[in-house]
C-alpha cells in the first residue's frame, strides 16, 4: 500500500473523511466507488481508473487509521485495485499473461458506469405514477349479490417455503422419530390383551414382545418401552400383577385371578 | 374569505368536474354522498351538478351512475348482471397439509402416496390429494411398476398457470432458496451444510432429468 | 359444433358486446387477458374488437382503459390523483437494495441472482427478492441453461400494472440503455469468454424484441 499517496486538497481530505464516517452507508465497494469517482468531477467515461483505485486506497488506509473495520468485500477490492495499479503503472513482464491493465480498468469503468446507469433507472421507475397513489383500481368489486365460489390461493412462495420446511424440518424436530422405528403403546396394549389370558405363571415381560422388534436395538428399546407402558396399563386396570425381584432385575407379569 | 382570494382558486370547468367525479366515485369503495364528494373536489366545484353530467353520459352503457340511499356509486348495468356471477369469489388459503403436499409432488413428480408420506414424515389424508385435485393443481399419472402398482400423482398445466411456471423444473431447490435468501430456515450449527444441500440437489435433478 | 346450432347463439353486436367489456372491466380490481373476457362474454364475441373501441370512448375521461402486458385493466387517470388521498395505500418504503435489486430485474430480465450482484457489487441479502416476490412485482423466470442451470427472475404483470406499463419495453430509458451498451452482460476480462454470457444476453434479446 503506498505510503507516499497524499489527498490533493484540504478539500479531498474532508470528504474523504466524511466518506469514512459514512462507510455504513455504502452498498458495497463498487458503490463506494462510485461516490469516490464523483469527487474527480468529470463525466463517469471520463474518469481516471488509477486515480481511483488511489482514491479508494487511500480511503482504506485512513479507515485503518481511525480504526474503522471494513467488511472483507472492501477489503478485497483494495487487494484487487492495489494490483491493477500495479498493472497499470509497470510495463508488463515478458511472457506474462492475463489481462492488460487497460483491460481490467476498462472493465471497471464498465461496471460502474453501468451500476450508474442502473441506478438513474431506478429512479425514473420509481419516479412513474403509480398504481394506489397516482392512479386507482376499482374501489368496489362486490357489484352483484353474493354468489359463493371458493378458490383457494397459495403464491409460488408459499410452494417453495412449504418445500423448504418439509426438506429441513429434520433439521429442527431432532425428536421427530421415523415412524417405521416406533411401538406403540396401543400396539403394545392390542397384542398383550390378547396374550395374558394365557400368562397363568410368572412370566418375563419380554417375552411379550413382537417377534420383528426383539433383534435390532433401537426397536427392541421401543417394543420394550411400550410393552411396560402397556403392562402398567393392564395392572392400573386389574388385569394383571407385576413384579420385580430388585433394581435393573427383569419384570414379571402374571394374570390376576378374578 | 375576500373576492380577490376566491379568484385564485376558481374552479374547474365542469367538464374537467365530470372527470373528477368520474375518477372519485370510481375508485370509492363505498357510495359517496353530494356533501363528501363537494369535500373532495377543489374549491368551488358544484358536484351536483357533475353528478347529473356524468349520470347522463352513463346512460345506456355498461355501468350506470346510480342513487344509493343520499349517495352515489357506479354499478353495473342490471340487464348485465349475469356477467357477474363469476365475481363473487372468496379466496381461501390452503391449509399447511395440503401446501405441503402440493409442494412435495412438484419437486418429486411423479411421486406416490406413500413417498409424499415418507418425505412428509406424517400421513395424508384422503381429502388433501382429492382437494388438489379439484382444484385442477394435481392429476393421476402413471401406475409405478412396482409391487402393488401404486398411482403416482404429477402437477397440471392449471398448477403450472396459477403459479406462473413455466415447467415444475423452474422451481429452485433447497439450496437455491437458501442462497438467494428466500428462506429462512439456516441449518442449525455443527450440521454439515454441503452434503446435505448437495443431497436434496441431487434429489431434485433425479427426478426431472 | 355444427353450423345451425352455432346459428342459435349468434354473437350480439360489436356495440352490446363494448357494454358486456365494460360493464366486467370494471367490475374487476385486476386486469383481465382478452382470453378471459372471451370466456366470460357470451358464445362468439370477439373481445379484442370491443376493448379497442372501449379503449377509444374512455379517452380524456376520469378514467382510462389500460393494457398491462396481455391483459386490460380500467384504472383512474394519473393526472387526477390529487383526489385520492382517502384512498391511497400506505406503502412500505422500500430499501435501496430493493429498489435497485428490482430495476435490475425489470431491465435485464431474465436474470440470474449471479448477474444481479455482478451489477450492484454485493450480495443480494436475505429477504430482498423474498420481499420483491411477496409484493408480485417479482417472479421466477425460465432456468438459464448455463452450468448449474442457475433460477432467473423476471417482473410480473403485477409489477407493469403497479407502474403503468403496458410491456416491459416501455420501461423509461430501456432502448437507449440498451443501445449503449448498459444492459450488456459483459463478462471480467480473463474470464471464459462467450459461452454463459452470449447465452445470457440473447435470452434477453428474446425477451424485449
Amino acid at each position: 500500500m503506498p505510503d507516499d499517496f497524499a489527498p490533493d486538497s484540504l478539500d479531498e481530505r474532508i470528504a474523504a473523511e466524511a466518506l469514512v464516517v459514512d462507510v455504513n452507508g455504502f452498498e458495497g465497494p463498487l458503490d463506494l466507488l462510485l461516490t469516490l469517482s464523483r469527487t474527480q468531477k468529470v463525466d463517469l467515461r471520463q474518469v481516471s481508473i488509477l486515480k481511483l483505485a488511489e482514491q479508494y486506497l487511500a480511503f482504506v488506509e485512513e479507515a485503518k487509521r481511525l480504526r474503522i473495520e471494513l467488511a472483507a468485500d472492501y477489503l478485497v477490492m483494495a487487494a484487487w485495485l492495489a494490483f491493477l495499479k500495479s498493472r497499470l503503472l509497470l510495463p508488463p513482464e515478458p511472457g506474462e499473461d492475463g489481462p492488460s491493465g487497460e483491460e481490467l480498468a476498462a472493465h471497471l469503468a464498465f461496471q460502474l458506469e453501468r451500476l450508474e446507469a442502473m441506478r438513474r433507472a431506478a429512479a425514473r421507475l420509481m419516479a412513474r405514477d403509480q398504481l394506489g397513489r397516482d392512479f386507482f383500481a376499482r374501489g368496489d368489486t362486490q357489484m352483484v349479490e353474493r354468489k359463493k365460489v371458493v378458490t383457494y390461493t397459495a403464491t409460488v412462495l408459499d410452494l417453495m417455503q412449504a418445500y423448504a420446511r418439509v426438506k429441513t424440518r429434520d433439521d429442527f424436530e431432532p425428536l421427530h422419530l421415523k415412524r417405521g422405528a416406533v411401538y406403540t403403546m396401543e400396539q403394545a396394549l392390542e397384542r398383550m390383551r390378547g396374550l395374558i389370558g394365557h400368562a397363568m405363571e410368572w412370566g418375563d415381560l419380554r417375552q411379550f414382545l413382537p417377534e420383528a422388534w426383539r433383534l435390532d436395538p433401537k426397536k427392541r428399546r421401543s417394543a420394550t418401552a411400550a410393552t411396560f407402558a402397556a403392562a402398567l396399563e393392564l395392572a392400573k386396570e386389574g388385569k394383571v400383577e407385576l413384579r420385580q425381584s430388585g433394581m435393573f432385575e427383569p419384570i414379571q407379569l402374571r394374570r390376576r385371578e378374578i | 374569505m375576500g373576492d380577490d382570494v376566491q379568484s385564485l382558486f376558481e374552479a374547474p370547468p365542469l367538464a374537467e368536474q365530470e372527470r373528477m367525479v368520474e375518477a372519485i366515485l370510481f375508485a370509492s369503495a363505498a357510495p359517496l354522498s353530494l356533501a363528501t364528494l363537494n369535500t373532495r373536489l377543489p374549491h368551488g366545484c358544484d358536484a351536483a351538478e357533475a353528478v347529473a353530467l356524468l349520470k347522463k353520459r352513463y346512460i345506456g352503457r355498461g355501468v350506470q351512475l346510480v342513487r344509493v340511499d343520499d349517495a352515489y356509486a357506479i354499478r353495473t348495468a342490471p340487464d348485465l348482471g349475469f356477467l357477474m356471477t363469476k365475481e363473487q369469489i372468496e379466496h381461501r388459503k390452503l391449509s399447511r397439509a395440503a401446501i405441503e403436499t402440493l409442494a412435495i409432488i412438484a419437486y418429486h413428480q411423479p411421486v406416490t402416496r406413500t413417498e409424499i408420506e415418507e418425505i412428509r414424515g406424517v400421513s395424508v389424508s384422503r381429502g388433501t390429494i382429492d382437494l388438489l385435485i379439484e382444484l385442477d393443481w394435481v392429476k393421476i399419472g402413471r401406475r409405478r411398476m412396482t409391487p402393488g402398482r401404486p398411482v403416482t400423482f404429477t402437477v397440471t398445466q392449471g398448477f403450472l398457470d396459477h403459479f406462473g411456471l413455466e415447467t415444475p423444473r423452474d422451481l429452485p431447490g433447497v439450496k437455491e432458496l437458501r442462497e438467494s435468501g428466500m428462506l429462512d430456515n439456516r441449518p442449525p450449527p455443527g450440521k454439515g451444510e454441503g452434503e446435505e444441500d448437495g443431497e436434496g440437489e441431487s434429489e431434485t435433478d433425479d427426478f426431472f432429468d
